[in-house]
């Protein structure tokens, strides 16, 4: 029997092996394999490495971001390395640090930071290893860029105005006056704050609107299904209306109402324009969303790094280095322009990353 | 092999030869010759006894016969022909079944499942259980024994005899494999049974003589007299002799048994003369009371070795326990040298200088996986300690001179304990109370249970040395004799109560039966 | 008392001792395990073998050996501590919430505040006779729930980071403090049952409680003791943690309670009590953090990764489990 | 359980008495009432029939894994492999039915595949088991692992989202007041109930977990029934994913997340032992409404949402206590 098992570990671990070089092998092309130490600015090309790193490829929007990621990483005839880690800083924080033990000279990183307070961590790290960082979403409010050389760039739409738009696209959707309920995100992120200050914002304009309950759903689909059909239990048909600050949480609390009989008398709002989003907009399940571009965010923020590290594009020459990406109030009418999104190649030329700058953070 | 459930079993047409017959059989184990050349015949329809001390090979030559131990020579013969028995299933297709002396069900499943278990036959058909066939199946072997439990009980709401009931029928579907009369070995059934549940178990046993052949074993001689045709005694591994039942005397029998007459010198009564004024007791014990026993009196002197003797569920061991604080009391005291012990933990147990080997070595006596050093200085940490830290140094020559003095066969002081033999393995349990010359009081639950004769004369040794030097000692034995052989006194323990307690100076011992005569 | 001398010798004879060849090599067979995962990375991707990145592995290990070592003891007595994590993400809030006031305080406070969890853990496991499997899980809830209460969810950040600076530095220029902390703990740990009856009360306990018990040793304490140097663990891993994000977070540490729990089976501990020790959860955590960060460095896309971590674990641990020390394999 | 056919001087003679056993067989009922009546009084909400099916809703998938995983515990393994198995059942389900990634519309075969799928998986923990002889507890923790991978990897970057009729109507549609899914859950249990009184391998099961030396003893290959319960458990673990799928009408890969510890918790609250052999389908089936009613109960009377856990873990806790309890005995080992 030992003798049994033994020999059949040894196949499993022979086969694991043979495993392991397919599974690597397709990604040893992507390492710039030399170690010619290029100061920062002046790195050729070809020696640029490209790094992508998101919470999972288990989520729509962040899977397009990689493509977007590798899209420009073609243009550029580099190959893009993605890095993914279950939205677990621990990990994150791991990946990172091995990342930059590498060679780093000229490593150019687009990165999702997991928290406000995952951001700061991964900023020294970079700041110290001479690595180009752009960081997108989230960071504490007090973390100026400008207080490091190697963070050329952070990139976020601006939530506030988002979550106030799709407020006030709500109120209008059910008559300037009802009860709504709130699906808040991770309560740690930027993201989640800024929005739910927006929706604030916009009830201040509509005094009818009454928030009858706010709930977090962790910008999980699942969660949000389960909250919402206590929340309409418990409030039952004076809900009118469901604010959520993403869409996959809008998209749970659809299937809620759909469970609960509901679908279409209940309006729905989220944001992110995720293309299960879009196509609820177009049969009229959902309200409204803001449109948030994964894929140009992919590529946009290596593009920034490449240009940096090529000499291309001078740090001091960036005027707002945190800086809000433009957006758009998506709803039935205009929802046909977005639901394939393009980038256009120019918006990643050195002179014109910065095209969808609305201005810096204030 | 035929499933047919309804018909009676037939006698087989080869009646005349032996159902089951043993020549020579030998196996070794490391450090001991278990069975040394056995030769063993079964004629049909007899009841045989098997009968032998402790140690003479009783029990390997049952797992031989059943598939559970391979022999190193000999062979073995099924109504004339030859087999070699790989397993239990195996045995049971010859028609060869036994019922285990620690009880072999499964205490979650219905009586009914245990008594099928394997077998199912007609209970299941496509994986899925017919309640019904199942009730019936097991019903029609409960019947063959005339027990009355309800097939559907969950086995472990069973009181003990009937769990044996139920082994019984199980071991007897092995009918269902072979067209001839089965072989039934009951090992020890008897020695955990009240007098009642006893005299059940024997019509059982004549009923089965009807349509099987019966090995039973036992350490009650009277019994085997009683109930079997003839008995076959081993010792030390090899047979030496039969005896017809009808008229021989339990005496001739034990002589067969030990190999000498009295049972006295076989337990090494050094017949020291304690002085005539006898010593302050060590330990008194007054109305002490828990679950299973009650209104515990007695005194243990230093030197002296007290034997306390009870049937199955008399509480005997309970009272072991409880003095050792393993078990909780609910009344009474127990005081050493006059002052109150602490019953209730372990610790306070040790420190007050009181040793107790369990009965069950395996489970609760040694850490198998351990090394003999550590196991032998488990309890008295103090003795390989220089201050709060272990000294190797120390710990290794306290460990040899144990090892020497009570001629351990071990490798190493490093070698796991569970690889020595058992004698060995007690050895060194008993020797966890001796490192630290401060014990005054060991409790020995069946200290000699499952040594072979050699040992099992050390531990005697020890056990009188130990007395010389002034330790008190409570003996629970493994057999009355031994009971007898080695106490100076002996309480009898019957139903959680004390109904005798008996003189047994060297000389001067009294008999079982006087003894059993107190303990039903 | 003179003690008895026995003349006569006794029927049985001496067993042949010794390892067998098999045991020998599943004892180095964690250490084999660790330099052909690391073989197989460098040679997917040269650079892996560097001083550089080699450091940045015992760095990032560092908070995870510390918990696989305490829990190791928790095993080692024959239980296990599913609170380890929620414990050391309780403990990281703890720490960030304290640190203002406390100061220099605040490390020693955090330490012995989790020793003390861990330790009411392990009484109510002894004294309620509740499985240890239970005990924790429920343990683990509790925590976590007291620690999003107390943080209200969000991180909290450390403005002053002296107070961890120390664990970042590196020794001899090398060696992460925080890695050589995690080694100087298992040794101080290791010495202490090593050089103390405790090794023997430990191993007996985890092999049969039931002998342990009888043979007078201090059963119900040890374990208490080994859930204590558990939580106290998880209280270290926590100020490491923190010590890399300059922030404590209810959920931080949340996800390292399977890969802890896994480097010590890889390690060559049985789950099942007595046999293992220390050093094996050591070997057993760089493993595991060579798989979580090591794989995903290397290009191994994200499923496949998740496919070879399931895999290796699986059957690193069928090469190291000794399985003449463990008996039934539930 | 008692029998008339058993006489007055064996019951006397009984090792051990009944009480614990019966406490904890009807322990978790009561509870389970009592907890139900409270929150009745505290909160009107509750109390509405709207309420009552909302929690036979939530607790159908989480009836369905811990239907699953009680027969694992029956033997005295443990498994984690629940979050994987049900990802990548998710995902397959989604992929195959009518959706939006590819015209597949296998209808009810593609959630056979899915369901088959799953049980594969469970069955390559079970062969890890009895073939490398690697605790169950590590390879259900791999098998896992490779679940979530193999949900990634057919997750490739596009939600999945289904069309399906079928499908997407057992969330919405509803029977006697209650989804279908709950009907589903129910089913599950009643078939699981089945397998554990009237299967061969659901005795087994009890058996392995009660003396599983005693059945090779008899000539019983344990192995192959080891293989088969996991197996078992993942298959309705892969329904438990393909229930998530029709809930969300969309196939995710974190759609088994935490149900691991929260199946082995209800199975626990509900009388089921971690060492074996006592429990069974109906416990763990009162564990599970139990744990749901708590959840549920606590947000309508507005407990905060992070102390929910910690008073479930708190629960498990004194249940298991209350059990252990009235059986206690000096010199016990409890692991």
């Amino acid at each position: 029997m030992i003798v049994k098992s033994r020999s059949a570990v040894a196949l499993l671990s022979l086969s694991l092996a043979a495993f392991a070089f397919t599974g690597c092998s397709e990604e040893s092309n992507a390492e710039g394999g030399d170690d010619s130490t290029a100061a920062a600015g002046a790195c050729a090309p070809d020696d640029v490495k490209l790094v992508g790193q998101v919470r999972n490829e288990s989520n729509p929007y962040e899977a397009a971001w990689l493509e977007g990621g590798d899209a420009f990483a073609k243009s550029v005839g580099l190959s893009q390395e993605r890095l993914t880690y279950d939205g677990d800083s621990t990990k994150q924080q791991e990946q990172i640090s091995q990342l930059l033990a590498g060679d780093t000279d000229c490593l150019v990183m687009n990165i999702l930071p997991n928290g406000d307070s995952d951001t700061p961590p991964i900023v020294e790290q970079a700041q110290e290893a001479g690595a180009f960082l752009v960081t997108q979403w989230n960071k504490p409010a007090d973390l100026n860029v400008t207080d490091y050389s190697q963070w050329l760039s952070h990139i976020t739409y601006d939530g506030v105005t988002s979550g106030q738009q799709i407020g006030d696209a709500l109120a209008d959707a059910i008559g300037g006056s009802g009860g709504i309920i709130a699906l808040q995100g991770i309560l740690d992120t930027g993201a989640a704050k800024d929005r739910y200050a927006g929706l604030e914002a916009s009830l201040a304009e509509h005094p009818d609107v009454k928030l009858l309950d706010q709930q977090t759903a962790n910008f999980s689909r699942a969660e949000a299904l389960e909250v919402t059909k206590t929340l309409l239990t418990k409030h039952g048909d004076d809900i009118k209306g469901i604010w959520a600050a993403n869409d996959d949480m809008a998209l749970g609390a659809l299937e809620a109402l759909k469970a609960a009989g509901k679908e279409g008398k209940v309006a729905v709002v989220g944001i992110d324009a995720v293309p299960d989003a879009l196509t609820a907009i177009q049969d009229g399940a959902m309200t409204a969303t803001v449109s948030s571009d994964g894929p140009w965010q992919g590529g946009i923020g290596l593009a920034i790094g490449y240009c940096v590290a090529t000499g291309e594009l001078s740090v001091d020459d960036i005027t707002d280095r945190a800086w809000f990406a433009e957006q758009f109030l998506i709803q039935q009418d205009n929802v046909a322009d977005f639901v394939s999104p393009t980038v256009d190649e120019s918006e990643y030329a050195c002179d014109n990353v910065f095209s969808r700058s609305q201005g810096p953070i204030s | 092999m035929s499933v047919n459930v309804e018909s009676a079993p037939t006698p087989s047409p080869s009646a005349a030869a032996p159902a089951l017959e043993v020549r020579g059989l030998v196996k070794h184990y490391p450090g001991v010759k278990a069975l040394d050349g056995v030769d063993l015949v079964v004629r049909p329809h007899e009841v045989l006894g098997l009968a032998g001390e402790n140690g003479a090979g009783k029990s390997t030559l049952l797992k031989a016969l059943v598939g559970l131990v391979r022999p190193d020579a000999g062979e073995i013969w099924v109504r004339g022909e030859k087999v070699r028995l790989k397993s239990v299933v195996d045995a049971a297709d010859h028609g060869i079944g036994m019922v285990f002396q620690e009880q072999s069900l499964v205490p979650n499943l219905t009586a009914a499942e245990n008594i099928v278990l394997g077998a199912e036959g007609a209970g299941v058909r496509r994986g899925v259980y017919r309640w019904d066939t199942m009730r019936r199946l097991a019903q029609e072997q409960l019947d063959k024994i005339g027990s009355h439990i309800d097939p559907l009980a969950r086995t472990d709401t069973l009181s003990f005899a009937d769990r044996q009931m139920v082994e019984i029928a199980k071991v007897l579907r092995i009918e269902e494999r072979t067209s001839h009369p089965p072989v039934i070995i009951l090992d020890e059934p008897t020695s955990v049974l009240e007098s009642k549940e006893i005299e059940t178990l024997f019509t059982q046993v004549r009923r089965l003589r009807e349509f099987a052949s019966v090995i039973f074993v036992s350490h009650r001689l009277d019994e085997v007299l009683d109930v079997c045709d003839r008995v076959s005694v081993l010792r030390g591994g090899q047979s030496v002799g039969e005896v017809a039942t009808a008229g021989a005397l339990p005496a001739e029998l034990h002589r067969m048994m030990i190999g000498s007459t009295g049972a006295d010198d076989h337990y090494h009564d050094t017949a020291i003369r304690r002085p005539e004024q006898e010593p302050e007791p060590l330990l008194s014990v007054r109305g002490l009371a828990g679950k299973t026993f009650r209104d515990v009196s007695f005194d243990v002197r230093p030197g002296e070795i007290l034997g306390i003797v009870g049937v199955h569920g008399s509480g005997r061991e309970d009272v072991c326990r409880a003095l050792f604080g393993a078990e909780p009391t609910s009344a009474g005291e127990a005081l050493l040298d006059g002052r109150k012990l602490n019953l209730s933990d372990t610790r306070s147990a040790c420190a007050a200088g009181i040793g107790y080997v369990p009965a069950e070595r395996k489970i609760e006596g040694m850490v198998g996986p351990m090394s003999v050093a550590d196991n032998m200085t488990l309890a008295k940490q103090k003795a390989r300690c220089v201050g709060p830290l272990v000294s190797p140094r120390k710990q290794a020559s306290l460990v040899d001179r144990w090892i020497d003095r009570l001629s351990i066969r071990t490798p190493q002081r490093s070698t796991a304990i569970q690889r020595l033999s058992g004698g060995n393995q007690q050895k060194v349990v008993l020797a966890r109370w001796l490192v630290a010359d401060d014990v005054r009081l060991l409790l020995l639950d069946h200290p000699t249970r499952g040594l072979d004769i050699g040992a099992r004369s050390e531990v005697y040794r020890l056990m009188r040395e130990l007395a010389n030097n002034g330790v008190a000692t409570v003996l629970l034995a493994d057999s009355l004799e031994e009971a007898i052989g080695m106490s100076d006194r002996i309480v009898v323990m019957s139903d959680g109560r004390m109904t005798a307690e008996v003189g047994c100076p060297s000389g001067n011992k009294p008999t079982p039966l006087d003894l059993v005569k107190e303990m039903v | 008392m003179s003690t008895p001398v026995i003349t006569k010798p006794g029927t049985d004879a001496a067993v042949k001792g010794g390892p067998t060849l098999s045991q020998r090599l599943t004892l180095f067979m964690p250490l084999i395990a660790l330099v052909a995962l690391l073989a197989a990375l460098t040679i997917a991707e040269p650079d892996f073998l560097t001083q550089r990145s080699l450091t940045a592995v015992v760095r990032t290990s560092a908070p995870l050996v510390v918990l696989a070592a305490g829990a190791t003891l928790v095993v080692l007595c024959g239980g296990i501590d599913l609170s380890i994590a929620a414990l050391a993400s309780l403990s990281s809030v703890l720490f960030a919430l304290w640190l203002p006031d406390l100061g220099g305080l605040t490390t020693p406070v955090v330490i012995a505040v989790a020793g003390l969890i861990g330790a009411l853990q392990g009484i109510g496991h002894v004294l309620l006779r509740i499985p240890s499997f239970i005990m924790t899980l429920g343990g683990m809830s509790i925590f976590s729930a007291v620690a999003l209460v107390i943080s209200d969810a969000g991180p909290v950040r450390v403005t002053d980071r002296d107070a961890t600076k120390w664990l970042t530095l590196y020794v001899a220029g090398y060696v992460p403090m925080a890695f050589a902390v995690a080694v100087l703990v298992i040794t101080l740990i290791w010495l202490a049952l090593r050089l103390t009856p405790l090794q023997s009360y430990l191993t007996s306990t985890g092999y049969s409680e039931a002998s342990a018990r009888l043979a007078g040793a201090p059963v119900d304490l040890v374990k208490v003791l080994a859930f204590t140097v558990s939580g106290a663990c998880a209280g270290l891993a926590s100020i490491m943690l923190v010590s890399r994000n300059f922030s404590g977070s209810p959920t931080m540490a949340d996800n390292l309670l399977l890969p802890a729990v896994a480097a010590i089976v890889v390690g060559g501990t049985a789950i099942t009590g007595g046999h293992g020790s220390l050093w094996r959860s050591l070997v057993g955590a760089l493993v595991i953090t060579l798989l979580r960060v090591g794989l995903p460095i290397v290009g191994v896309p994200s499923a496949y990764e998740q496919i070879l971590y399931g895999a290796i674990i699986v059957v690193a641990v069928a090469l190291t489990l000794d399985r003449s020390k463990v008996l039934i394999i539930k | 359980m008692t029998s008339p056919a058993e006489d007055v001087d064996v019951v006397a003679a009984r090792p051990r008495p009944r009480r614990g056993v019966s406490l904890r067989d009807a322990g978790p009922p009561i509870a389970l009432v009592v907890v139900f009546l409270v929150f009745s009084v505290l909160s009107p909400e509750f109390r509405t029939l709207g309420n009552v099916q909302n929690i036979m809703d939530t607790a159908s998938v989480l009836a369905v894994v811990t239907c699953g995983i009680t027969f694992v515990l029956l033997m005295g393994s443990i498994d984690l492999s629940a979050p994987g198995i049900m990802g990548a059942a998710a995902i397959a389900v989604a992929l195959l039915v009518a959706n939006n990634r590819n015209d597949h519309d296998l209808g009810l075969a593609g959630v056979l595949v899915a369901v088959l799928l799953a049980a594969a998986l469970g069955c390559l923990s079970g062969l890890a088991l009895v073939l490398l002889k690697v605790p169950s507890f590590m390879t259900t923790l791999g098998v896992s692992a490779v679940g979530l991978g193999v949900a990634t990897l057919m997750f490739n970057g596009v939600q999945p989202n289904i069309s399906d009729d079928l499908l997407a109507s057992l969330a919405v549609d509803r029977l006697l007041g209650f989804s279908y899914l709950t009907w589903l859950a129910a089913a599950c249990v009643l078939v699981g109930y089945l397998i554990q009184r009237y299967s061969r391998l659901g005795r087994y099961a009890y058996a392995i977990g009660g003396a599983e030396e005693v059945l090779s003893l008899s000539g019983v290959k344990v192995a192959p029934y080891k293989v088969a319960i996991f197996t078992l458990a993942g298959a309705f673990y892969g329904l438990a994913g393909v229930m998530v799928t029709s809930q969300l009408s969309a196939g995710l890969v974190q759609a088994g997340k935490g149900y691991d510890f929260a199946a082995i918790t209800a199975a626990v609250v509900g009388g089921t032992l971690l060492t074996g052999g006592r429990g069974g389908v109906l416990h763990s089936a009162v564990g599970v409404l139990l744990v749901t009613v708590l959840t549920n109960g606590l947000v309508q009377i507005g407990v905060s949402p992070y102390w929910q856990g910690g008073v479930q873990g708190l629960i498990v806790v004194v249940a298991v206590a209350a059990a252990v309890l009235p059986q206690r005995r000096r010199n016990q080992v409890v692991k």
